[in-house]
């Protein structure tokens, strides 16, 4: 038992923060070229580095940590995800190959999307809403009626988000695509959970980065001749976060590692990690502001970045309200 | 107990309704909702059209005694006045810092001169207001204000930077808090200025918000004359004056929000309504809550009029920013839970909506103006007599 | 305009206030005999003293202040009220006046409670709940399918409740009355309201006894060389408490006055004030425990008895969720 | 990161497991969830019996070193022994004090004369210990013990008062800060000193609770004599030894409770669908909300057990005793609201219901052990590196 990461997965997650520190915003190439994050959580028999969600993980506590623009949620988490766990051995080495390579591709699931049999295979038909990366997607995992599908022929909108660090888009789908553009085991579930870890790792590096934010100007701030941080109203404050952000921290590394190890209770620890871990970014984010004053709601210190992205982010793959609906009929059955 | 208005009161409610009515047509119905909080810099030109209207129809300055040039009217009629004002939705009052503040500093604290020379442009509108207290290291402790001020002569020259100084470009005069002692205890050796903004060696800088806009100003002076003639109180008097406008700041002025707080409620009851979130338990309760506890705001405010009988206001009403800022702040976010996913998409105009604006924007009403932690500083100690 | 109360009612709180200081657990017959407080709201021409429910809200603030128990809330508030607002000429000079003596009375809604036409009349049947002061009830009103009616003959057992200092018990009827027992304009709400706006003003002197004990404790307490009061922790604890008991007092007052003044919007100021109320004796009597420590839970010290109190009234006429609900519905319509 | 056990790991699981299925039975078997927090000192001489039985087993001091007796289990399989005792409900242990505090002083600070004499007697239960560290006036400032021990040649004659004592009626031995010195400042002139529950001038008063229970007590000396040879550490150190036992108190200990938690979770849970409550959406989310956190709750402190290569748990550690503390708290209050008007009704016996006990009990558990106003003061402190 080590509830905590390797050696060799602290060194990934240093020289992702590392990396990050310089390149904050780096372009999506410069990402694939210099460092090939899509890769870590495939196979390597579809060209991945074969390591497991729990690095994907670690590596996206960084990238939430500066809300880097980097939609490794959409590829190697929800659209991955979906083959991974749903295509043929065919599709899994085609396109997880080129995910593994840096083609960029995201899951549209807010529909209604649906697809209809017809003489060549299926029609698809719908728009999807919010879908992360779409814009720039060269493939889609959709989910309709009949199971998941991978598609390329899709128009895509950018959709203006109050999170500019985060890009969703509007697709549209009026096309028909071969039987084999079908992934045989598609499971939406299983694709989104892939998401929620992530996303809720994403929570807890951003959590941290408000939470340490607040710390250290607590303690230069002073007011009345002392450091604010040695006044109980903001030192308690920053405690609670710290509560918050650890038991994140526990519930996604958790729910990382037990979807690797395909643990019964992995969809109960991925809603559980992805529920906490919004909630506690939302609430890091807003007492960051609270703790820095007049600074805090500035346009140029990025308090109010955080804070856009926890509210954004609470309704992103699921409101923590939705996720608790579903692990209370998991425990008291339907209404 | 006797919460009636008198048939006078009632009268006077309709006179200023009948008013407002009849004079938010034509160019200035557009102003409507515009120019509060989170808006103070828009519209300004319009805005000072409308302030024009307002003083020709004597409506400046209402509470104000009438050897002031005011209204002379009672505290009710005040509130009447606001809660009209809030219900028509008439747009921020462009020269509320000069009436509400600055006016009733120099009603207490200034020489009759200077009452002569300042309150009359106040009364019709020709000379616009700014606050100078707030400096980086002087938000909460404004007894740490660094701001100096050096002789020349009668005259002073102001050296420091203000912060959180709201419709700062659009100003005429501002007062200022500066330090002309550096030798007395951080309260003393304070001196309020009142100072031109047009003179040399003051500069302007807007600071952008969370919402995008930009209604505060950092104000810089470098060596900016004040007049030995435009000091308020004492030389070293400065603490004195500054607690008096900060108790006027508590006073009255807040008196008609809850009508602007019921339109924005309002409008979130509306999209729920709208989206079908009106029909779900868990958002029903908090629609519920945040209705129950404005109506208490208003009571609670009409409760403050009813002080002791030295006039002074009931230790209640020391709750008031408290109670304001965090309801706000809460109904803020239950907007956003009202509107779902819909909360983080953007207007087709790219800019944000009334309501992701009222979200972002109420994290600040926690803060300026005595944040909650402040506030409760206040509260413990002054109206619960706990030690410091 | 006075959002204040007189002189006169100001006086009438005092001696309440001093009265109960040495008579905190006074009997119902020197209560009668020395205070008369049940027919403080009941007009002049039914032998009451002819002021209204301001005057009674304020003595019951004292009463509830030091947790007296004294049922006025039973037969001056629910009782007498059901007959004010529903009772012929003749059952209200009757009824009230017996009131105004001193006759125990409590109204019993919690049924099912049934009534049937007979040959003599009605014949009423059923059992109630939580019936406040029932089992010392000389005559009850009790709420059934066909409106109120006001009965004598019934058997009641008292109910052991976390609270003690508020008597509730279950009230079984088995018998039949004449037609004259009907109250023709009968109405529960009405009723209600009046033990809401009762209820709110205990509550209120309930969570101030709560606020000053914790401040006064604050402050004599030390710990680390300085008072407990003096670290934010606990002045801002009590802080947001005088907010909460501030705000219940204007609400509460103002329901008051809108009853008496039989305003538009009374029956919303008393679910208003009731729910606030209950909700802000709560937080103060959990709070005040935790701001006296170790002592705060120890049985001889009241706070826990104020505790008991507050839960317990959560749930009597109506849980604050439940008033929430109502208004809601009022704002937002049926579900 | 692996949370997979080992296979020795299950296997001891087994082994505790089955024994603990095999022998809560016939009168054991009544003592299942009983003596544990806020009904500690309920059937005494049950416990007792049980006890020896665990002794006899040799499940008592498990996590102990061999050399003093123990079994030496590693940390991961004492959190399952706690674990499989709590699943087991079996009765609170009457020797945790011994076991969990005192004896683990004594292994750090005590000769070896000491843990001879001591050790032993705690890991066969003959000797039961009860905790004299708080005092009226030293709660959470402990350094401001006055409880004063004066010398009597080589032994020491105290006189003062503890509180919070549990099982102080119960016990055969205390340990007890008490001050040598008045002279030296606060932390120093403290001493801890053992001394038996029967010396003379040793009067116990129980302390009636929230709940009506008496499981801690006030413990009066009054010249009672401890001798010399039985002080823990120096003369004066007891600062150092006190602060120790206080880590302790914070350790493996709490590990099992999880599942008393659950234990009650689930009584919550039936009773929600009992009463239908179960359908309400409000009470559903709350449900899933205090499930969500139990859940981490026990994330968290398997993760204290991978703690840094110089064996000390990570900082993460430090919010152990505010989250359950406050996870409890609201289980209380959740109980409550599920059972709805019934939460206020005694049942027949006139005793409170085992919810109602949470709920009244619970208010205590953020107050006890370091409230959770001193917790956010150590992890501000001690975690975040914030200023005093």
């Amino acid at each position: 038992m080590r509830f905590a990461p390797t050696d060799e997965q602290e060194q990934l997650q240093e020289a992702a923060r590392g990396w990050l520190s310089e390149a904050p915003n780096p372009s999506w190439n410069r990402l694939i070229t210099e460092q090939g994050w899509p890769a870590i959580a495939i196979d390597e028999d579809c060209g991945g580095f074969g390591f497991g969600f729990v690095e994907l993980a670690l590596v996206s506590e960084e990238i939430g940590r500066v809300l880097a623009p980097i939609p490794l949620l959409a590829s190697a988490g929800l659209a991955a995800g979906a083959i991974q766990t749903g295509g043929s051995v065919t599709q899994k080495k085609s396109l997880l190959g080129a995910i593994s390579q840096g083609t960029r591709a995201a899951l549209a699931y807010e529909g209604p999307l649906t697809a209809t049999r017809c003489a060549n295979g299926w029609h698809l038909n719908g728009t999807a809403l919010r879908v992360i990366d779409g814009a720039n997607a060269k493939f889609l995992i959709i989910a309709t009626d009949q199971g998941l599908f991978h598609v390329t022929d899709f128009q895509a909108s950018p959709t203006a988000s109050i999170d500019p660090t985060r890009e969703l888009a509007t697709c549209t789908l009026d096309c028909t695509v071969p039987e084999d553009a079908r992934l045989p085991q598609g499971d939406l579930e299983k694709a989104l959970m892939r998401g929620w870890v992530l996303q809720a790792a994403e929570a807890v590096g951003a959590a941290e980065a408000c939470l340490d934010m607040a710390v250290a100007y607590a303690k230069v701030r002073t007011q009345f001749g002392k450091p604010i941080g040695s006044f109980q109203a903001i030192k308690h404050k920053c405690s609670d976060l710290f509560l918050l952000v650890e038991s994140a921290r526990s519930a996604t590394w958790y729910a990382a590692w037990a979807l690797d190890a395909e643990a019964e209770d992995a969809v109960l620890a991925a809603r559980t990690a992805v529920s906490y871990a919004n909630d506690a970014l939302f609430k890091c984010a807003a007492d960051s502001i609270q703790i820095h004053g007049g600074i805090g709601f500035t346009w140029e210190h990025r308090c109010h970045e955080y804070f856009r992205r926890a509210r954004a982010d609470q309704q992103l793959l699921g409101h923590p309200r939705a996720h608790r609906a579903a692990i209370a009929h998991h425990l008291l059955g339907a209404i | 107990m006797d919460l009636h208005f008198t048939e006078a009161d009632e009268a006077f409610r309709i006179e200023i309704r009948t008013w407002l009515e009849g004079n938010l047509v034509d160019e200035f119905a557009a102003l409507k909702g515009r120019g509060h909080l989170g808006d103070m810099d828009g519209v300004i030109p319009g805005r000072r059209r409308w302030e024009q209207r307002m003083v020709e129809a004597g409506w400046t300055c209402v509470g104000w005694p009438r050897a002031h040039g005011g209204r002379g009217l009672s505290l009710l009629q005040e509130v009447i006045f606001n809660e009209e004002y809030a219900r028509a939705r008439a747009p921020g009052r462009l020269g509320h810092i000069g009436e509400g503040l600055l006016g009733p500093t120099l009603m207490a604290f200034g020489t009759p001169e200077q009452q002569a020379r300042f309150l009359p442009r106040i009364v019709d509108g020709t000379e616009l207001w700014c606050q100078g207290y707030s400096e980086p290291n002087a938000g909460s402790d404004l007894a740490n204000v660094k701001c100096r001020a050096e002789p020349d002569g009668d005259d002073y020259r102001l050296t420091g930077q203000k912060v959180w100084t709201s419709l700062a470009q659009d100003s005429d005069w501002c007062f200022v808090l500066a330090r002309t002692s550096t030798e007395a205890k951080r309260h003393h050796g304070i001196t309020c200025f009142l100072i031109p903004m047009d003179a040399d060696g003051i500069n302007v800088v807007p600071i952008k918000q969370i919402t995008g806009g930009t209604e505060f100003c950092e104000v810089f002076f470098d060596g900016a004359l004040a007049k030995g003639e435009h000091i308020i109180g004492e030389v070293g008097g400065g603490w004195r004056v500054a607690m008096g406008t900060l108790a006027f700041e508590r006073g009255a002025s807040t008196l008609g929000q809850q009508l602007n707080f019921q339109t924005e409620l309002d409008e979130i009851i509306q999209a729920a309504k709208h989206n079908g979130t009106a029909a779900d338990p868990v958002i029903r309760q908090r629609i519920a809550d945040v209705y129950i506890r404005l109506r208490i705001m208003r009571l609670n405010a009409l409760r403050t009029l009813t002080g002791h009988d030295d006039g002074t206001p009931p230790r209640a009403a020391m709750i008031t920013k408290l109670y304001w800022a965090s309801w706000h702040r809460d109904l803020g976010e239950l907007a956003m839970d009202v509107l779902g996913a819909d909360c983080m998409v953007l207007p087709e105009s790219g800019e944000l909506s009334e309501l992701q604006r009222l979200f972002l924007w109420t994290r600040s009403d926690t803060i300026y103006a005595g944040t909650n932690q402040i506030q409760r500083n206040i509260i413990g100690e002054r109206a619960l007599g706990l030690p410091r």
